[in-house]
């Protein structure tokens, strides 16, 4: 009898402490895959954000750094500078990574700063209760649209990777979700392809993944699978958006 | 000690810097610094290190961030309100006991103010400008030799308490020019960081951070902080007092205007009214132990500030009420002249020789 | 019999993807529940398993091991 | 004995050299020296003016309010620091550029045509040195050799072929005194 | 008055400040304020007003400076990481003499530290954690109906003095709920802003800066300043003191602490010690004046705060040495119990009955 | 005789601060030549950033706010939404708009903010003396690169124009230069055009100029227009980005 | 008559309303009454409790170190609130999920069975108002129409038709006390 | 004859733009300086001037107005 399914070894025994039923689990498992995968345990240094993931560090065999809100894209690159022969990452929320850390992850994917940035795309602000963030959708409720994303207040949402794939330094950009057993499998390739793009030393690489926050979209967990794809994808395509290896893509 | 040189003072502090083993920079530009950044990016690369010059304030904070969780000897500079907009990340810093140097050349505020030489951000930096309850060591040099020891030091020091340090100087101490000479000796061997998240290779792995949810467990390191800052304040204080006429009446200033203080006590003896002078070398911890020493005699101190008065408040604590405190000060970039602080000394004489003993 | 498929129940949120995505359908929630309050999947007919891991891979909280004989 | 100078003019006329050439020789005679440039926005261009301190005790402070003596490189520097010096302190004017008279009387005067010497020794760019020329002749306040030996600093190795022209040139500056 | 109602004390603060007449509220979440955005959102468009999200909190308050200068009543909020990023924008604000309501419900740091009440901001909000010499109003309440009542007194503070005014809650002031009652009155007219941006028809151009290059000017800006804060000094400050029992004792504290430590005094009562509490509802202006009063009576005061140890400080400048100062505080989010606290007073209680009058 | 050409009624008297030559001179010019010709001036209220500009409030005959570095878009997004009848632009540097004010010009897009922005891109921090900025070419040697902007430490020129065009919320999104006389009628339309889409609602709205800085390139005002047209337009193409007339350009 | 209770269970268990309920029963008769949260982030779900002081004079200090009552809905709040109980203070013990009793033989304790009682009277939802009815029943805080005017001014109007059912499950509850 | 162009003497920074783009090639730095220290720019031959206005849209200091007969 053969064991072809077990926690990769990156992936720390600790319960986690998300809702049953959030993909912010899933992520996690692919990254440790990619380490795992890429032998890279021993000389990875991780930054968790603020947001749910607030706490990864205690879900990882790895070095982390926990950071300021929105500022991992620059904690890691001190991390780096420092440590160029180690591969670094960060692991942040779509509050962190696209509302206050704006500015720290254009700026990191500008420089081609050669880190990997994990990006949870869940369309609100899970840790703090649900209020709307920078890729709700347009008329989704929140705590803070409490009648709808209205485009005339508050506009549209964000197309992070998008938006980064006008950069040169940016090596690897691409969007994914893990909705279904087929969108997991690409991800994690997707991931992979990431932290290669590091190790060879390419520039800057990201996965942007859309996600699920069941608690605060008020759905259960299958529903919330279902959202991503009805709702989410038409606004957040998934695809690869820049890739080195062939050109933008 | 190596050949003199005269050199400027934010050009001196990166120098400084290197020979003390600092090989990371991150900073953005702003008046009255930008020598400092400028030198480092001449410098760093030839010395092995990185200059990056980041996004803005916030940015550069964090970049130190991560490089002193890397273990990196790690550096920042900025001006006023680029100060301001580095306090989260400070206060980050000192909660998750992360060495750093932080530079502040101040400028005249508040808001976008002047470029001119302030001492405004005393309060800033003495009193944690960012949330929570934590302190760092403030240096505050007076002369650019000064500086250069004390920037040194003050790597040294974040390492050892594991805490960031600020070195503050104003417009005045960042221009100008005066000799200076700098170790020969090769910088002492780093202290060892195990704590550093380096890859956890062959250990357990690090982690650095400064949640704790567990109101408990958020009061005890607190009282960690505080304990290590209390060491601080026994071991760390440093003050210089100038005392050459056996005075009655104590001028208080740190940094640029000591210097302009001793010319304005040497102007008043001229006058016949002895003073003295307590220079603060440490903001934080305030040397109140200098107070102590001169609470027989003292019957008036004078703060004397670059501000509308800030320092002021620690002179009154330190005093608590033992002789009176005046102040006196000019702000968005004028430096009081020795002529004005004579004048305040003589009312001050007037009044004390009524003999009231509180202001 | 060896099971193909093992839950851990204590680590198990309930959340119903692996039930939703085993080609089988052989997972269901069981009727108890685990220490954190939740009922943990489970499968009975571990002889239905054709051992694919697609509950392991979606399962957020790793709760799932699968086993090829 | 403390030399305390203001040296002012246009932005380009060198007057921040010459006073960092002043504060080298200064500290090369192991005298107590500062220097501290005016600064502002790049773009503001305009006036520039340093304070210079050499003195045999230590520099209490180094912004100099009471100078001793001010150079005065253009007109609107006239203009500014006239006022400023101390009685019986020593005016430099660059007459060159300067046609107007001291308002004061409480003070010495010399008027150099900084230009002029500069342009005949060969360039405009040394009026500076002509004007601390006639300063050191006024005040000895270091020497030449001292300044000789600073240029040989503050220059890049190739221009050193540069240093006999503004030795000249601080020699013609130093004839306008007690003439 | 109007009806009572049961409300959380964030949201009780949404409606003051709606009451008061602000249409314009710019913020972004964090817990433990999290409830006053919600809110806002909820109800200003039922008023007619603008709710937006900032990007973040750096936006938030640089939005919050736009609006003021379109003379629009406006409000902002935050937790103390988030406060911290405002400190550049508070500082423009004061300089450009901009009003504005910032409402800082304090949770526990330093760092992104734990989300339960504390008090570790006081220096922050007292001394101005931004650059340059400026002062802020700070009012303090203990109740959900005195943050009400301070809440949109501090509209009106803003707009009469033209200076930003903070509002310091803790985590309970947040989440508590209270009985309250809110005015029937309409908002007064609020006053003419003839300073403000609203496009130049009809007058000469207004323009809101806060850069003064030439150091005079700016020096005289900044008196101009001092002399309002002064003015604030004497009209604003406001203090309680809680004296039952005609006490040598007295207790110093502000918002949720003040409440216990009523209950602490009432303990201390019955186990034979009396003491009394100043309250200070304004932190910044500090109510010396109450010290002064209390000058000739009290042998003690004991400075009780949910923090290492801020307002002390303050309190140490008050009493002048005219009599010892203790501290006793928690930090992280523990709220110092009536318990400890009384077992404090009875340790100060044989000191002083020793006779030493020095800490 | 006829006056055909003379200074717009919303510049102002004052003599202007730059350097000899400096094109910033001419945006201010294009900038009070839209709001005259549209009739404006009683009604517009512009920010002024925080670099050589700073005092443009004193050159133009307008209710002007002067905002701390990198927040003029957040500065305009209040004074907007208190004033939606008024007309706010917003005038600022390449430090100012693409380094420290990165997010808050992402979210002003995104949102959709009815302002009108001048960016002034002279590639370099002017009124600091000559820093590197993020739209600095790589090779080029600035005060804090004096090696030339190196690729592998400093990364890649931000293209703004390019970035912004993947925002929703932008209706007009161009960039120009003011390098000859057929230029600077280029950017005379863009800058009409641009205060127009605002005008009508449509949106964000963005004019980024190619300018020059002869002090801290260290050349002559002509060998600097030459400059841009050589060394910085190859980098950030002229064009038309973004247009609501006519979709996605 | 200060009354301070501590109400702790399961986030879900309504421990949360029926600390509102009795807070504003309590505003209703004129008293002083307040009333706080624990809170946390969103994600970490688990238990949840809040303190309510009820009071005829004001109310010193909100927070509730030494209640002279403790409901708890389920075991883990037993664990944690058994021990702050004043001396001859009382605890109301779910006994539908708590197996286990009270350790403190310095207390009174009351177990009621809340979720079979809620369940009887037609929905688990209401257990909270079967705690609630013992607690008032034992101590009298509160009358029942006063917290029946609550319930009408915290449900929406849409749901009044439930509180029948509420102040029925409110009576089961009371009638645990003194049996 | 009137002047067809007209030079701000005072506001000009002598940079050259106006020369560069004449097309008449009539524009010249005058051999004084302005209050400022600059060599203003300046025409004399106002008559070969074809009030084309290219000098007064390239001068950044509008400095320049021009006039048509
Ligand atoms: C400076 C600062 N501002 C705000 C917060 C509060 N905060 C914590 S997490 C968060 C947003 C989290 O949302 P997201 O990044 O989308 O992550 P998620 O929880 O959805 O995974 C916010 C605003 C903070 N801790 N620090
Ligand atoms: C918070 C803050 N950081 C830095 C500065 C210093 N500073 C002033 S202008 C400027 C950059 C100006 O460059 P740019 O925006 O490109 O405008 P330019 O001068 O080139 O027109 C900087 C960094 C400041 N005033 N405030
Ligand atoms: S709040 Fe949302 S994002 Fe956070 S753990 Fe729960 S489901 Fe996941
Ligand atoms: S391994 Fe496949 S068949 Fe077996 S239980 Fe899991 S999903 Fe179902
Ligand atoms: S996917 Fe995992 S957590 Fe969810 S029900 Fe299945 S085993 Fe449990
Ligand atoms: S420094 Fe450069 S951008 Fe600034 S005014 Fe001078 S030339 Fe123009
Ligand atoms: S208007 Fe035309 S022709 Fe006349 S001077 Fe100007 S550029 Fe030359
Ligand atoms: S373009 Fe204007 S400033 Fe330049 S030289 Fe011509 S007139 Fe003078
Ligand atoms: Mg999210
Ligand atoms: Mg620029």
């Amino acid at each position: 009898m053969r064991k072809i399914f077990e926690r990769p070894k990156s992936l720390a025994e600790a319960a986690q402490h998300y809702c049953p039923g959030c993909t912010h689990g899933i992520v996690h498992r692919l990254v440790a895959e990619a380490v795992d995968e890429l032998g890279l345990a021993g000389r990875t240094i991780g930054v968790s954000p603020v947001g749910c993931s607030v706490f990864a560090y205690n879900y990882f065999n790895l070095d982390f750094v926990q950071a300021a809100h929105g500022r991992a894209p620059a904690v890691a690159t001190g991390l780096k500078r420092v440590l160029p022969d180690r591969v670094v990452f960060t692991y942040q929320g779509d509050g962190d990574l696209a509302s206050i850390g704006a500015a720290e992850i254009v700026h990191a994917a500008a420089r081609g700063e050669k880190i990997t940035v994990v990006f949870v795309n869940n369309a609100i602000y899970g840790m703090t209760g649900g209020q709307m963030a920078p890729t709700t959708l347009v008329g989704q409720k929140t705590t803070t649209s409490p009648y709808g994303r209205q485009q005339e207040v508050a506009g549209y949402p964000i197309r992070v990777a998008e938006m980064l794939s006008t950069m040169e330094g940016a090596a690897y950009i691409a969007r994914v979700a893990v909705i279904s057993p087929q969108s997991v499998a690409r991800a994690r390739k997707a991931m992979l392809k990431a932290f290669t793009a590091q190790l060879e030393g390419k520039g800057f690489s990201l996965v942007e993944v859309l996600s699920t926050c069941p608690t605060n979209w008020g759905m259960t967990p299958v529903e919330a699978l279902k959202w991503v794809e009805t709702a989410m994808m038409p606004v957040f395509p998934l695809g690869v958006f820049r890739d080195w290896e062939v050109g933008e893509a | 000690m190596g050949e003199k040189m005269l050199m400027k003072g934010n050009e001196a502090i990166g120098e400084a810097a290197i020979k003390a083993g600092c090989r990371f920079f991150f900073g953005y530009p702003i008046t009255p610094q930008n020598e400092l950044p400028e030198y480092m990016s001449r410098r760093l690369p030839e010395v092995g290190g990185v200059f990056l010059q980041a996004e803005s304030e916030v940015a550069a904070i964090n970049m130190v961030y991560g490089a002193s969780c890397a273990g990196g000897r790690v550096m920042t500079s900025s001006s006023s309100p680029g100060i301001s907009l580095k306090q989260e990340g400070i206060s980050y810093l000192a909660g998750s006991e992360l060495p750093a140097v932080i530079v502040n050349i101040v400028r005249g505020g508040p808001g976008l103010g002047g470029i001119q030489p302030a001492q405004s951000d005393y309060f800033q930096a003495t009193r944690g400008g960012g949330h929570g309850d934590y302190r760092t060591l403030v240096y505050a040099p007076s002369t650019i030799q000064e500086m250069v020891d004390l920037v040194m030091m003050a790597f040294d020091k974040a390492d050892a308490y594991r805490n960031p340090v600020l070195v503050l100087g104003d417009g005045i101490l960042g221009q100008m020019m005066e000799p200076v000479e700098f170790p020969d000796e090769p910088p002492p061997e780093p202290l060892a960081k195990p704590w550093a998240t380096t890859g956890a290779e062959g250990r357990p792995p690090n982690i650095i951070s400064s949640i704790i949810l567990d109101p408990e467990l958020l009061d005890k390191h607190n009282w960690h902080l505080m304990e290590k800052y209390e060491q601080i304040r026994k071991k760390e204080t440093r003050w210089e007092i100038y005392d050459p006429y056996e005075a009655e009446i104590f001028l208080v200033a740190y940094g640029t205007m000591a210097r302009v203080a001793r010319a304005a006590i040497e102007a008043a003896h001229s006058r016949g009214i002895d003073c003295g002078l307590v220079r603060p070398i440490t903001l934080w911890p305030f040397p109140e132990r200098a107070f102590d020493e001169l609470a027989d005699r003292a019957r008036a101190y004078l703060s004397v500030e670059m501000s509308t008065g800030q320092m002021v408040d620690d002179v009154k604590i330190a005093a608590a009420g033992r002789a009176p405190v005046y102040f006196y000060g000019r702000a968005g970039g004028v430096v009081p002249s020795p002529a004005e602080i004579v004048k305040k000394i003589e009312l001050i004489f007037e009044e004390i020789k009524g003999g009231s003993k509180r202001a | 019999m060896d099971k193909r498929v093992v839950f851990d129940e204590e680590r198990c949120k309930g959340c119903e993807l692996c039930v939703t995505f085993c080609p089988k359908n052989i997972i269901y929630l069981a009727d108890r529940l685990n220490r954190q309050g939740y009922r943990p999947a489970t499968v009975t007919e571990q002889e239905k398993c054709i051992s694919c891991a697609i509950c392991a891979r979606m399962c957020p909280d790793c709760a799932i091991e699968v086993y090829k004989h | 004995m403390t030399y305390q100078v203001i040296m002012a003019g246009f932005g380009g006329q060198g007057v921040m050299l010459m006073g960092t050439l002043l504060a080298y020789a200064g500290m090369l005679e192991g005298k107590f020296v500062s220097w501290i440039p005016s600064y502002g926005p790049e773009m503001r261009g305009g006036t520039a003016n340093c304070m210079v301190v050499v003195s045999d005790v230590e520099v209490a402070s180094p912004v100099v309010t009471e100078p001793n003596c001010v150079i005065v490189m253009n007109r609107p520097s006239l203009d500014k620091f006239e006022r400023v010096l101390l009685p019986d302190g020593l005016l430099i004017i660059n007459s060159s550029l300067i046609s107007k008279e001291a308002e004061r009387s409480d003070i010495r005067v010399l008027r150099v045509p900084c230009n002029d010497e500069a342009m005949a020794v060969g360039s405009a760019k040394v009026a500076n040195m002509v004007a601390l020329g006639a300063y050191l002749a006024a005040t000895g306040a270091v020497s030449f050799e001292s300044v000789e030996k600073s240029l040989k600093k503050a220059l890049p190795e190739r221009r050193h072929d540069l240093i006999p022209m503004n030795m000249e040139a601080l020699r013609r500056g130093a004839s306008y005194v007690n003439r």
